[in-house]
């Protein structure tokens, strides 16, 4: 199998290649860092804010819940990086299971 | 080899619906023979699924035959190589399409049915239906307990209905799961520990007379060493009877009538009265009605829910309840009885009835 | 190429943690685990909120929860996964003691968001009486967060054992997916939590 | 460093498969612990059946018919069927991909010795006299109340094989997706391989939820928590849902690995490519995929509502038409085939008719409103047992006897395997078909006895009768295993003659590193391929070179005991003070089994080309 990839070719290039590719990714890194500080700040906001309470809360924080879920996952697990294909695949499948599971649970089976 | 084939299956054939004839079962236990109309609605939905199922089983049988009939390898074939064919698209829409077909048409009285057996509106809320009966079953561990809110009365064991009327049950159970079954009547429902369920039954008086007046109820969930045991019997009484049975339930006191019966009485409220009522107007709490209530004992088909009713099973009961029904829970509750006290309790036991 | 080869930071490949058949399968297994854990927390979240105002009588949601610290323990936790990406950032480039710092800082960091919630859960048990035992509410409660906490214990004190156990050596390609896959599931202990930050506690404090 | 053709003494094998992390090895241990577990099952039912053999019989009652029926389809679920079809997918899966072993090798054995130690735990209870009785669906309201250690056993020993069950799962997922040889693509995977796929994923996503539900059992009877407890606020339903959501994932769990072994018997001896491969595999992940929308099924009469009632009862009935797909293409199989009837070959035709009825059952179950009737009666005795016995062990018996050869190196004698399969089919058809009527008749299930004169007697004495032709027709198979063992035909690589997948390039008994040289897949069906052009060998897709191998390890067995120990221990913990100490000191044998193998460096080690080839020289001579 093609397992043995290695980075030859040119290693000197290659090498500084890399470190700014890997570099300016640790900035996007960071950059969703901050996005995510700010969006647990806004959850926490919302809720702690009475006045601006209401039905739509749950709703929101859950959104942003997620939001921030697809942050740790793209960026910080590097799931936006190639080879992550069945990686992908079966987080999905196992998020589609528990999905149902959450749904039927706080729907049609209680009474 | 192809001539005794199609005779063999005929044979087949024939000793299946023999099969099916004799094992219609008994009209007092089996689905086969529905006495009402929840059971009449899913015994339809059963012979319609049957009937779809007998049509796929045939369907793929003569494939089936044909094929490895057909197709054996012969002497001769040793070193044929047969054309490898990769598929058809035609063929496979239409084993696709056909089932979907035939799914869709079970599908649809299912869904129906689903809903109509779920509706309870008449049972109680602004659409209650006044004339509607309505049980409170509770389930125990290896006894049944009926109550009658309306009519503010308690009995156990033989379950007393109304033929030809909607009744509708609220079931729960007291301490692990048991499930309510009346196989001729209709489908069952679980008796779960935190809350209520909710359906309904038509018992159906002539189906009623052909079974002898009375159905069978089984303990459909495993709840424990006795859950085989934990039978109850349904009597279906026309209108006028059930009513007239519900009035002298209400008055109803045991019938003392000698000597014995007095001594047995004592007996009884020194160590039996702490369980069992002798009263339908039993006002204790749930918690309290530990044990059936035996207001109209001597009228039941049966003692504990399986022995034939007559003085012999009482005395085997009271003498040894646990090698009756294991893990029951009057075991060891009631102190020990002599010999004459069981007698005395038995002549006393007998005079509970109401007809 | 054999695992135990040395390298320099010319020749170390771009992914070490996929360069070798072991790596590749480490890497994939461990995802295909996730996506286990994934629904393994999702019956727990199932159950938690079949339970969550069964409190027997006991404390609300409203009663128990107080934001401020819940807010502390995220920060540290959401900072601690950020630390563990520079770790592998310095994976990636060959540096070493890089990594392990950064490793260590997520270790403290993780270590404080322990600290935050055996104190938390302690002041629910003496303040208001608030167990395991209590009510079917305090058991879903414990169990949820209990089981989450017991992911951070084990990450810790993997990530620990891997830098233990490799201080000395340096990268290499039988190392270095041991960290990455010890990074990933940090990084998961991360997602789970926003998960019991909004679900538990901010929807608890909603009502 | 090689271990090839050593002689050895007997502490020396125990030995070596105590340690061993060889799949091929490690599938004999599941052979090996699967049938004894399968024959302690069928025991089991048989006490069940000469119970019932008439009203009223005192063979077994009360609390110990409930916990011989408990175990019986524990132990033939999760000890028996599982186990064993484990014992296929370590044999065959990696031969059929061209790999040279799984991918994790420690994982794999570490899997087999938890699933091990978890089945002895649970076969333990006997000997303490306090085996689980509550079911093999344990519902919570009385597996809470059961008393002793019973349920414990239960939960306890389910948590260990079941943890043990799940990394085999992530372990074939792995293999399947990263080792396969070069041109073997996803669409060129023998059937087997593709059910084992799906297989796999459901164990990953279908263990969690039981993972929890034991989880939360196990806390409760243990450490005082209350999920099922009404009282304090607990529910007795979440237990059913979890149970279920695993539950009904389970059985396909078992089934689609049967489908996989009949799609390889059925191309095989009909000396024809499967048909439809294409539609097969859609089917297969539709299957897996439909599986876990369904489980309230089983909850038609916990009381759910009508919506819950019916959508699950349509999403159920859509089964049928991907399993339809699956039958019909079976029979096209052999259409136009050359058919012959081997041992193996006779459970695939009889599989056939015998599952369709068992599945169309299943159809007529998943109408809600008429399985208020059929639910915990009879019928569902008979629609499981009928796609269980008449598909799953059906495909194992299929299985074993199919790969038998290339496991072990000797063919099972086909005459005594017909002689099984005979009175197996007929005992099978006369013990389970007559149950779809006592069902209907209104007969409950898990009934320890039942009274006279409800029309069930004539039933229950032919369904018992039945059983005693399953139970000769097991022991003419031990007795084929025994025989042909000592004196059994040597087989060839292609035992069979009309081998189609890239196990039957190899030697049989195949060599421990598999394949001497990778092969290059160039189609499905890849050794027919080569075989129609004239050759004997599959196509290599490297030069000879040196093989890596990993080491053999005893520490599966000492995480494996850890838990086992640990088990024992907080099962006490209530009346026994050393009841915590002895738990945490498990728990501390297996941590620190982990510990050491993740401390301890594992390079493996390596066959030299020139072995290679001395036993190339060997087997010239041979
Ligand atoms: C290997 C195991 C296995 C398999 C494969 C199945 C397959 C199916 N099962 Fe079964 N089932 C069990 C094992 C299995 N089951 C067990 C163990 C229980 C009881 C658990 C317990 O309570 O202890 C159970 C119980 C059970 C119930 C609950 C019954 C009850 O307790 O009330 C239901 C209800 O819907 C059900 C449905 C189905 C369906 C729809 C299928 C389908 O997958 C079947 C599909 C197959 C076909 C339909 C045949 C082939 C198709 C064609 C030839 C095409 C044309 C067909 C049509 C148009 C219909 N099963
Ligand atoms: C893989 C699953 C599987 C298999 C293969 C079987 C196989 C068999 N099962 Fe069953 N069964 C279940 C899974 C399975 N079962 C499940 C899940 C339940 C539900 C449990 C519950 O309700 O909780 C059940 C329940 C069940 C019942 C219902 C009991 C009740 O509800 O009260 C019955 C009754 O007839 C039964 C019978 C049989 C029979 C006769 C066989 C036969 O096919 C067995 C044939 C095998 C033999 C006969 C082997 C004989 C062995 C020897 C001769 C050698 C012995 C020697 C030594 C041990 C040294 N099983
Ligand atoms: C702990 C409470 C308890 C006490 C005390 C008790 N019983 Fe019972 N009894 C029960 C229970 C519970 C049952 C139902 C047993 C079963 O069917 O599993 C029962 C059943 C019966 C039945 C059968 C009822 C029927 O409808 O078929 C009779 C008769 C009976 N008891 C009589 C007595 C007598 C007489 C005494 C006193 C000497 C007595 N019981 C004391 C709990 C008690
Ligand atoms: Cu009550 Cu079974
Ligand atoms: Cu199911």
């Amino acid at each position: 199998m093609a397992t043995n990839q290695s980075n030859s070719g040119n290693p000197r290039v290659d090498l500084k290649y890399r470190k700014k590719k890997n570099a300016e990714e640790m900035k996007f890194q960071v950059i969703s860092f901050g996005l995510m500080l700010f969006l647990t700040l806004v959850a926490f906001l919302a809720v702690w804010n009475e006045d601006f309470g209401g039905w739509y809360t749950v709703p929101f924080i859950m959104l942003l819940a997620v939001v921030q879920v697809i942050f740790q996952l793209y960026y910080f697990m590097h799931m936006s990086h190639k080879g992550h294909a069945v990686p992908s695949l079966f987080l999905y499948s196992g998020l589609l299971v528990g999905l149902i599971t959450l749904l039927t649970f706080v729907t049609i089976i209680w009474w | 080899m192809k001539k005794w084939l199609p005779k063999w299956r005929i044979m087949l054939l024939f000793s299946m619906i023999a099969l099916l004839l004799a094992g219609c079962g008994k009209p007092f236990l089996s689905t086969l023979q529905p006495a009402g109309e929840v059971a009449d609605m899913q015994y339809s939905l059963m012979l319609l699924s049957t009937i779809i199922m007998v049509l796929v089983i045939v369907v793929v049988t003569i494939i089936f035959i044909y094929v490895v009939v057909r197709f054996r390898r012969r002497e001769g074939d040793e070193d044929v190589i047969p054309k490898q064919v990769e598929g058809s698209k035609k063929l496979e829409i239409i084993w696709t399409v056909i089932p979907i077909l035939l799914l869709i048409i079970l599908a649809i009285p299912t869904v129906k049915d689903t809903f109509t057996l779920a509706n309870v509106s008449g049972m109680e809320g602004k659409n209650k239906d006044k004339d509607a009966l309505v049980v409170n079953v509770r389930a125990n561990l290896y006894w049944w307990e009926f109550e009658y809110p309306d009519k503010k009365i308690i009995t156990s064991q033989d379950l007393v209905v109304p033929t030809d009327q909607k009744v509708y049950f609220k079931v729960k159970a007291s301490d692990v799961k048991h499930s309510f079954w009346i196989p001729s009547v209709g489908g069952k429902i679980d008796t779960n520990v935190e809350n209520d369920n909710k359906f309904w039954l038509v018992f159906d008086s002539k189906k009623a007379e052909k079974a002898g007046g009375i159905f069978y109820g089984k303990c459909a969930e495993l709840c424990g060493p006795s859950h085989a045991l934990m039978d109850f019997k349904v009597k279906a009484l026309p209108k006028d009877e059930f009513n007239a049975w519900v009035d002298k339930m209400k008055s109803a006191k045991p019938e003392v009538a000698d000597a014995d019966a007095q001594a047995g009485e004592e007996v009884f409220k020194k160590n039996c009265l702490s369980c069992h009522a002798v009263e339908a107007k039993d006002t204790r709490a749930e918690v309290a009605r530990t044990a059936p209530n035996l207001t109209d004992f001597a009228d039941r088909e049966r003692v504990a829910g399986i022995l034939p009713n007559n003085e012999e099973s009482i005395k085997k009961w009271l003498k040894d309840p646990e090698s009756i029904k294991p893990g029951n829970k009057m075991t060891g509750k009631y102190g020990n009885l002599t010999d004459e006290q069981i007698d005395q309790l038995t002549k006393y036991l007998m005079g509970m009835k109401v007809e | 190429m054999h695992a135990e080869e040395k390298f320099t930071a010319a020749t170390f490949p771009e992914s070490p943690e996929k360069a070798t058949l072991e790596g590749k399968n480490k890497f994939l297994g461990f995802w295909l685990f996730l996506g286990g854990e994934t629904v393994l927390f999702a019956t727990l979240f199932a159950t938690y909120l079949a339970l969550k105002d069964h409190n027997a009588g006991g404390a609300t949601t409203q009663e128990l929860f107080e934001l401020p610290l819940v807010f502390a323990a995220t920060m540290l936790l959401l900072t601690s996964s950020l630390t563990s990406v520079y770790a592998i950032y310095h994976m990636k480039n060959f540096a070493f003691s890089k990594m392990m710092l950064w490793f260590g800082i997520t270790v403290l960091l993780g270590a404080g968001f322990l600290g935050l919630e055996i104190y938390e859960f302690n002041h629910y048990v003496h303040e208001f009486k608030h167990t395991f035992t209590s009510s079917a509410f305090g058991s879903a409660f414990y169990t949820l967060v209990g089981f989450h906490g017991a992911h951070v214990a084990v990450g810790l004190s993997w990530i620990l054992t891997l830098m233990i156990r490799n201080g000395r050596r340096g990268l290499n390609l039988y190392n270095a997916p041991k960290f990455y896959v010890a990074s990933l599931y940090w990084h998961f202990i991360d997602v789970v939590w926003v998960f019991i930050f909004t679900v538990v506690y901010l929807m608890g404090m909603v009502g | 460093m090689s271990t090839l053709s050593q002689r050895k003494g007997f502490g020396a094998t125990v030995w070596d498969y105590l340690t061993t992390v060889d799949h091929k090895k490690i599938a004999i241990l599941y052979l090996i612990a699967g049938g004894f577990f399968f024959l302690v099952g069928g025991l089991e039912a048989l006490f069940i059946r000469i119970q019932l053999i008439k009203p009223d019989n005192d063979f077994i009652l009360g609390t110990t018919y409930n916990e011989v029926l408990t175990m019986h389809g524990t132990t033939m679920i999760f000890l028996a069927a599982m186990p064993l079809i484990f014992a296929l997918m370590n044999a065959v899966v990696p031969l059929q991909i061209g790999a040279r072993d799984v991918a994790f090798p420690f994982v794999n054995a570490l899997g087999f010795w938890l699933f091990f130690a978890g089945g002895v735990f649970l076969n333990l209870s006997w000997f303490f006299g306090q085996a689980p009785d509550a079911g093999w669906t344990a519902y919570t309201s009385l597996s809470m109340a059961s008393q002793e250690h019973g349920i414990d056993f239960y939960a306890l020993g389910l948590q260990i094989s079941g943890a043990g069950t799940l990394i085999g799962g992530i372990n074939f997922l792995v293999t399947i997706i990263n080792m396969r040889a070069p041109g073997m693509t996803y669409m060129r995977m023998p059937l087997f391989t593709w059910s084992t796929f799906v297989t796999s994923a459901l164990i990953l996503f279908a263990f969690p939820p039981l993972t929890v539900g034991l989880f939360l059992m196990i806390f409760d009877r243990l450490f005082g928590s209350n999920f099922f407890d009404p009282a304090l606020g607990g529910n007795t339903i979440i237990w059913e849902h979890l149970f279920w959501i695993f539950g009904h994932p389970e059985v396909y769990i078992l089934v689609l690995p049967a489908f996989g072994v009949f799609s390889e018997v059925f191309a095989t001896f009909s000396r024809k490519r499967l048909f439809g491969y294409s539609s097969m595999v859609f089917a297969t992940v539709l299957i897996g995929f439909l599986g876990f929308m369904v489980w309230a099924h089983h909850m038609f009469t916990t009381g759910l509502g009508p919506i819950a009632n019916a959508i699950f009862a349509v999403a159920t009935m859509a089964i049928g038409v991907p399993t339809g797909i699956k039958i019909f293409n079976w029979l096209f199989t052999m259409w136009g085939g050359s058919i012959k009837f081997t041992t193996p070959m006779l459970y695939g035709v009889a599989f056939i008719p015998s599952f369709v009825i068992g599945g169309v059952t299943g159809i007529m179950n998943a109408a809600a409103p008429a399985d208020y009737q059929y639910h915990d009666s009879y019928f569902v005795v008979a629609h499981f047992h009928y796609v269980i016995v008449g598909g799953v062990v059906f495909a194992l018996l299929a299985g074993v006897h199919y790969w038998w050869p290339k496991m072990f190196g000797r063919m099972l004698s086909d005459a005594l395997g017909k002689v099984t399969f005979w009175l197996f089919f007929f005992g099978f058809h006369l013990t389970f078909f007559i149950q779809h009527f006592l069902g209907l008749m209104g007969m409950p299930r898990r009934v320890a006895t039942f009274l006279p004169n409800q029309g069930w007697e004539t039933a229950n004495l032919i369904s018992s009768i039945g059983a005693f032709f399953m139970a000769a027709a097991t022991i003419v198979l031990v007795f084929n295993v025994i025989k042909t063992s000592i004196n059994g035909e040597v087989a060839k690589g292609d035992a069979w003659g009309d081998g189609r997948t890239i196990e039957w390039a190899i030697s049989s008994p195949a060599p421990e590193y598999n394949f001497k040289q990778t092969p290059l897949v160039r189609g499905l069906d890849a050794l027919w391929i080569e075989k129609m052009e004239g050759k004997t060998e599959l196509t290599p897709a490297e030069p000879i070179g040196d093989i890596h191998m990993p080491n053999s390890s005893i520490l599966p067995v000492v995480i494996a005991s850890g838990l086992f120990i640990a088990a024992l221990g907080f099962m006490f913990r209530n009346e026994h003070g050393w009841g915590d100490v002895v738990g945490g000191i498990g728990l501390a044998i297996t941590l620190l089994g982990m510990f050491l193998r993740s401390w301890i460096d594992d390079h493996g080690y390596h066959i030299h080309k020139e072995e290679l080839m001395d036993d190339d020289s060997k087997e010239v001579k041979a």
